[in-house]
């Protein structure tokens, strides 16, 4: 390394953020927002027709055959205009898990309708007081004549209210010497019996579900993955997603440190900009080096999951750790340096800042990767570059 | 009177007139301020046993009681989960009043304040004065016995609850900044004043915006002389104030960490109490709020002793508002993804749904981004150790 | 709560201060490191005139009756000034655990001598490997006829080469569930056969020693405490010690503070004093902060020390742990701000950094100690005041 | 040649030319600067091989390695625990002479500095001017064909191990305090100039005061024109340089922690590294030296392709030196007591006795305690924070 951009790779972004730029503004953003859906079908649609949705899949699937890289290309624009669409929940994880390991009759019935931005799919992980550990599964799926019969319920499900389908995970062995052990993933179907749904609105301006899976019953082709070890397929994902919200961060931080430069310029008080106070200038700075680092990292951890790298995992947990602690910092100090109208809805500095709490928090607090970063370093040094 | 037997005395009073609606809405507190109806309600009650002002001089209503009697007071209520009362009156307005006000504005005002009767709303931050309050530009031109106000002024909290606003506005151009200030009374009623909200980034109205349209006050209305305002103001923003008193909140958040580590699971499927690293966490913080509580009691005791503690109490302030913050975010971490869901019906009290998620988490988003404002209302941060370094450093 | 001093506290305070500052200037104690001896002799002289050294022992021992707050009272001074002499080492240890455990033969041979400041003392409890954690202890101490004989080596004993007697830890039963069992103290005279010592200067200016014990053969007189049990009579001392140190950090980080402020007014950069520039000061008023906070834990920890608080160990426990961390923020930018003479053997600052560095780590680091503030907070909730 | 194959080379000519007391010298280093004797030894032989100035354009003597090949020498030097070469002749003022200094200056001086016979030290900072290097004072005269320098320079290195000084002195006090400053070469056997050494706090002398009591120069030891002697010096202070790179550095100060810490105990019996809370912070700062690491090769990348990366070079700068005292700081809590011992003696290459408690903590206070001064000399963090904000944020 370090990752030269493919032609391909440049033009993704440039575009990306070419039309972001034009038709994402942050008033029709907050529109979207207040709709019951919660965000812009023909937002989703053209992301289709750009040829996002399908970038990071197979060219067997019908995709771009792009990688972690041209996820965090797009991610990171996204992250910068604050989009509202369910790109991470319907593509990165359901399509990922989808693309890895339905059964073909699934992947065939439903993985072009995804890339196409026709179904909307939600992964449905957590449970109730364990959302921290995903290993925590007490729903479960008995074996039934002619497949599975799930019960349980699922907390938290994103774009749940949105979603064609589920990916499921439930408990169908004991608990092994690794917790994630006896666990399965399936895929369900929104109309399928049993399955009832509590609709929310989550404070980052996005929906979500409770999920309820009474008697559920569903065919053998519904198992995702190797039956009792759904973590096999779904590490993977989990690890791509980060890297998703990860570039996302990255793209919000960079929108509110130029914010925050533009309006402390701007702002004045006691006869000058309040850009011409040090502490308020080194604080800025002090933006900017989280923010580069963060990028750093971001940018060896896509490309070494993309080449498959001894050590991309610790990079994930790095990274992930990383985005914990500088999304923190530049998004409550972005806000402070507003001052009063950073804690308002109406303006956008508050919402990169709701979205950054979010993602700093989501798929393990930052303590959980720093362990995972200390357990994976012992087990190799990262390799020379 | 002990204060053991003032303290019980508290404690039997509370538990016999805090309803379940109000200890609810003080419960469901995400900022500095409890729902209003509930918050008016318990008001009343105060107001019935005559508790509502103990900070007040007791011929104007005030209970009389010891500095340490005020503080068992305070520490009961916030224990009690009873809702903060309104301060903007009681806190704010009233001690200015009864120092600068006349026999009649004392006379008509401080009575209608204790009731409940008038809600007073504050009105000194204009959009482009905020830190730099002594550049606002809201002008009061005299006309005959009147005032005539145009201007606007922002950051007004609970004016959509209130019916009157005392505002600093600017009479004089002249001289220094501070110079052309005065303070005046505003009936919200009047012609021409307009109040807009401004939704928070939790999605509640908190804070207003406040428009004056030749809005006309009689000159009556006026405390303190005409371009004394900003020492009126000044009065109660006084460096010597040892107001801040964050220990019972801290408690309070500690007591909320503690309930949520010992009931979610982290990561590798023990309890969050159980995690060293989290542990090591909580105790940095800890350790500091103790180091403050100690530090409220010195300036506690100087008080009692008849000095004051300036100094400590700015650093109070700033480390108050910085440590509950700290806590906000620990309790962030623990909630996770509960966190995330938006269910404002459910902070409301008297709501008979279902909460979603741990109800250990229903407040947890909401404070923690509530809670940012705390560094920046009041004297933000950087003001405050502005105010460190020259009147304590003498930097 | 919280404390009233008395008029005799206040004296002693107000008479340390002065006798110090007129009697123990900066270029005198850097007059005394320099010397083989590593402190000066007729201070420490004085200092036992004036009745310091007795302020802490019991009137019974010929002391003053002084406790927790009579020790923070003259070590915040003593680290004002940075002072040399062992009060800890000889006083508050060695004195403390003699008074506290030493057979009745002992005391009287020596307590006296301490607190006359005739004779000295050092406390050997550390071993190699394992300075965090005063329980592992290889040392042996076998039961003989007429007493105990004692094998090991004892590390980093301060105070070692001025001290006339030590005491030393030994093992002398098991290790028990509780890692302290089986431990003993035991009352050395330096002339004792067997017991030698590797001197050596520490960093801080100080003295300190190796302490090689073959075959050194004790009387049971020379048994401090409880037999297998010497952690019970040490716990306290070790308590009174940390106080001590805290006191002395607090004291230390006033110095500094007040040095850097008066430095940065004088020191003139870019046409302007350096005080005038924003970050510097806000630096300085977080010094400040913390300083004032870690001296509100150390006046409420002694005052719970001697009122026998429940939660007084709970206190010691905070109360390290910060200074752990005001130590090291104040420390590190009062060095910062003074820029290279901070760097320099020349200027005091350097040295209060060096002793403040010391302190930090030393009876634990400050993560032991957040860890001990835990365990100890589950077991007890701090006292209403 | 491939980038593997350079580097095998590397290594076998380290292995076979450090001999163990020039490593020892390595090893023991506690600050940037090793024992100077065992430094020249190594400069010595590195000169012989023709390696002494890889950075050096072919023609002056450099080796005419890519840039890649530079970092990979670089890395192996560290890796093996080779000496840092004294920087002041071969890093700043051979560059500058280069281009610069006149036909003559570089016959006469280039050879010296690559042999070792010169040693040359840096006469910049003056007692009134650290920070603020423009306002410096020290002055020079000119009579005749000389200059008369009268002053003083301060926190020059190796200064008594030096033979040759360049300065920056003023000539001029019109106009901008930057204008009337030249560059100019001095003998240190010239009369009048005498060492002063600056005892360091962890009693070593590595920094020097020289004053200039009537020393005289030759004029044509100036470099660059007179009054243009801060756009020689600056040359090399640029914003554009990429020349830090801390990630060995970071990596060796790692390697010494994770030894450290499996075999020293902790708190309640343990191994340090075993200790959840200790290892949590280790990979706090592992964390941040990662990113850095990417930054750095980010760097690389951009001056590989002809660019360059101003903005992240000062990055760089304040983070490496930062996240160098954190590590700093994780040692000393392992070695603890241990660390307080001061035994300078064992920390000279070639010492035989036998030193004090586990050699993993020889050298943990002295570089502790040195490296304070990282975020103080070459701009301090303050300075590198304002060049940040003036130049890349545009603030």
């Amino acid at each position: 390394m370090f990752i030269e951009y493919s032609e391909e790779q440049n033009m993704l972004r440039d575009s990306a953020e070419r039309y972001l730029r034009d038709n994402y503004s942050f008033e029709s953003r907050q529109a979207a927002v207040k709709q019951a859906r919660g965000f812009d079908a023909d937002q989703w649609q053209t992301f289709a027709e750009l040829g996002w949705l399908a970038m990071t899949f197979k060219e067997e699937s019908d995709g771009f055959g792009g990688g972690a890289l041209e996820t965090m290309i797009l991610c990171e624009q996204f992250g910068k205009y604050l989009v509202l669409e369910p790109y991470l929940e319907s593509v990165v994880l359901v399509g990922g898990l989808v693309e890895a390991g339905a059964q073909p009759e699934i992947k065939q019935q439903y993985l072009s309708g995804l890339i196409a931005g026709e179904r909307q799919g939600a992964f449905a992980y957590l449970e109730e007081g364990a959302v921290a550990d995903p290993t925590f599964v007490q729903t479960t799926a008995e074996s039934s004549a002619d497949g599975f019969v799930l019960n349980g319920k699922k907390t938290v499900v994103l774009n749940g209210p949105e979603a064609d389908c589920f990916i499921v995970s439930a408990r169908t062995g004991a608990v092994g010497q690794d917790s994630s052990q006896g666990i399965s993933l399936f895929f369900i179907h929104k109309d399928t019996p049993g399955l009832s749904l509590t609709q929310y609105k989550t404070y980052d301006g996005r929906s979500a579900s409770e999920l309820q899976l009474e008697n559920v019953a569903v065919s053998d082709q519904a198992l995702v993955g190797e039956l009792h070890n759904g973590f096999a397929t779904a590490t993977p994902v989990f690890s791509r997603a980060m890297v998703a919200v990860c570039a996302e961060a990255v793209g919000a931080m960079d929108a509110l440190l130029a914010a925050t430069v533009d309006y402390t310029k701007q702002r004045k008080q006691f006869g000058q900009s309040i850009s011409g106070f040090q502490v308020l200038r080194h604080r800025m700075v002090d933006m900017f080096m989280e923010i580069e680092l963060t990028r750093s990292l971001l940018m060896a951890t896509a490309w070494k999951l993309d080449n498959h790298a001894a050590d991309a995992e610790l990079c994930v947990a790095a990274l992930k750790a990383k985005v914990g602690k500088a999304g923190r910092y530049v998004s409550h100090n972005a806000v402070q340096l507003h001052g009063g109208i950073g804690t308002t809805d109406e303006f956008s500095v508050g919402h990169y800042f709701k979205r950054l709490a979010v993602i700093g928090v989501m798929f393990g607090s930052r303590d959980s990767h720093l362990s995972r970063y200390s357990q994976l370093s012992t087990q190799l040094s990262v390799e020379p570059s | 009177m002990t204060d053991n037997v003032f303290r019980s005395d508290v404690r039997a009073f509370l538990a016999e007139s805090l309803t379940p609606d109000i200890k609810r809405a003080g419960e469901l507190m995400t900022s500095v301020f409890a729902d209003f109806d509930a918050t008016m309600e318990w008001h009343r009650i105060l107001y019935a046993k005559g508790w509502v002002a103990p900070d007040w001089p007791e011929e104007y209503g005030g209970t009389g009681w010891t500095l340490s009697q005020r503080y068992i007071f305070q520490e009961e209520c916030k224990l009690a989960n009873a809702p903060a009362l309104f301060a903007m009156g009681l806190q704010m307005l009233g001690p200015m009043l009864i120092r600068y006000g006349t026999a009649e504005q004392k006379k008509y005002y401080l009575p209608r304040m204790l009731s409940g009767e008038d809600v007073w709303c504050q009105g000194y931050s204009e959009p482009g004065a905020g830190s730099d309050l002594a550049s606002l530009i809201t002008a009061a031109v005299r006309d005959g016995d009147d005032y005539i106000i145009n201007g606007s002024k922002i950051w007004t909290s609970y004016a959509q609850h209130s019916n009157k606003i005392f505002c600093l506005v600017r009479t004089a151009k002249e001289g220094k900044p501070q110079a052309g200030i005065s303070f005046i009374l505003v009936d919200m009623d009047t012609k021409g004043l307009s109040v807009e909200p401004i939704v928070g980034l939790d999605g509640t109205v908190e804070q207003c915006q406040v428009y004056f349209d030749d809005v006309r006050v009689p000159a009556a209305n006026l405390v303190g002389a005409e371009n004394q305002g900003w020492d009126v103001a000044k009065s109660l923003l006084e460096f010597e104030r040892g107001g801040h008193n964050f220990t019972i909140d801290h408690k309070k958040q500690m007591a909320k960490i503690d309930h949520q580590a010992s009931t979610q699971r982290s990561a590798g499927g023990g309890l969050w109490k159980d995690n060293p690293v989290f542990a090591a966490k909580v105790a940095d913080v800890a350790v500091d709020a103790l180091a403050l509580e100690f530090t409220e009691l010195r300036v506690k005791g100087a008080f009692e002793a008849g000095g004051n503690a300036g100094a400590l109490s700015s650093l109070i302030k700033v480390m108050g508002t910085e440590i509950g913050q700290r806590f906000n975010e620990l309790s962030l971490e623990i909630m996770a993804e509960h966190a995330f869901v938006k269910q404002l019906d459910a902070l409301v009290p008297g709501f008979e749904g279902d909460a979603i998620g741990p109800s250990c988490g229903l407040t947890t988003m909401a404070e923690y981004i509530n809670n940012r404002a705390a560094t920046i209302y009041g004297g933000s941060a950087e003001i405050q150790r502005d105010i460190i370094a020259k009147r304590v450093l003498h930097l």
